[in-house]
């Protein structure tokens, strides 16, 4: 499975990217999967990850969803619009 | 350009218009407008930033909960983003109503929820050159129940 | 025109460009529009009145107690005079700050003072041909103390 | 001494006119006393009185207040504005 990953806003900082393209081998993957790979490749993310929120496509979704083939995981720092 | 979230400066004319009502007697408006210094630094300028699809979501959700929570007929709710100059808008929040305190209320509740919920960032960019993206407010997870299995 | 009491119709542009403030991130804006109907009564239009002199006083002072009583940067409050139709503005009160809760209760602050002590009156003409002057709120006279003999 | 009385608002429904020119005899004159004048000339007035409020030029004046030749005196239902 092919999962694209989006930072947003610090975390494109913190990582140096603003995308990520992950390969898995797992026949069922969650986000909280996909977050741990993440981590794993990006360590500077992990002090942040209780503050990182997850969307799937325009979805927030909790780390429990089920993350598809070609799915689009986002992963949105606290927010400071306005 | 989107209703919602748009890169284009935001035009308070055109929400006047989309929002006009002979129906409603008071008009509140909120804009959030860059300031040239945070915490004591000079600022040059602000990027913002969105998770747009979502954002959109947000900002429609957030006007139908004015409209259900509230007594008031009308509310428009618009963000911009890309780099923004000092004082320009950087949100609108329109409410129209029959009567002033719902209007002042409505309007109030609009931006503090679009401040709280919708997936936008600011970048603050300092005279000195470098720049910060400014702390925030964490999106909460939506809770099991919304997707049960 | 007059800064204050105008019978043309209110130009939001122009406030906001004479409020314009770089060192203001929140902006609130209330106005208020002739409704098309009041206690079930259809309504075709209202005509305004004032004693302008006093009323162009009472709008400076209340600008002037805005800015002194929150931690406002900016207040201007304009109001029209004349017959106005449907939907036509008849009040702005604009005010900016750092941020905007200040912002909210300023503007609710400066349009409360404006219905109680502008010497304003609203005629209301029905669509049925008649009118009627709105009851309102009595002004009250100065106290002695500011007249010692 | 001569005194422009001008009505406002409801009042000139209730008068009838925009404005009265009242003639005193009187070398001292206060609002009080031109108040009385315009209700002995306008008994509609009598109710409302309670709830009025008086002008000399810009500036609200209490009944005490000495009212000079020429004067014009406003006098100001409840107000509605907004």
């Amino acid at each position: 499975m092919r999962v694209h990953v989006v930072f947003y806003g610090r975390l494109k900082q913190d990582t140096g990217t603003k995308q990520a393209v992950l390969d898995f081998d797992a026949q069922a993957l969650t986000v909280r999967d996909v977050v741990d790979r993440v981590v794993t490749q990006y360590p500077a993310l992990r002090p942040l990850l209780d503050t990182v929120a997850c969307t799937i496509g325009a979805e927030l979704v909790s780390p429990d969803q089920a993350v598809r083939d070609g799915d689009e995981v986002g992963l949105l720092p606290p927010v400071s619009g306005g | 350009m989107s209703k919602w979230i748009t890169e284009a400066p935001l035009d308070l004319n055109a929400l006047l218009q989309e929002t006009e009502d002979p129906a409603s007697g008071a008009l509140v408006i909120f804009t959030g407008t860059v300031r040239n210094e945070n915490d004591g630094r000079p600022v040059q300028g602000m990027t913002y930033e969105a998770h747009t699809a979502l954002a959109e979501k947000v900002l429609r959700q957030i006007e139908a909960e004015v409209l259900e929570r509230f007594p008031v007929r009308r509310c428009r709710i618009q963000h911009r983003i890309g780099a923004l100059q000092l004082g320009e808008p950087s949100v609108y929040v329109v409410v129209r109503a029959g009567h002033r305190a719902e209007a002042f209320q409505a309007a109030r509740y609009g931006i503090d929820e679009v401040k709280k919920r919708a997936p936008i960032w600011k970048e603050e960019h300092y005279i000195t050159g470098d720049s910060r993206y400014l702390d925030g407010t964490p999106l909460q997870p939506p809770q099991k129940e919304e997707y049960p299995e």
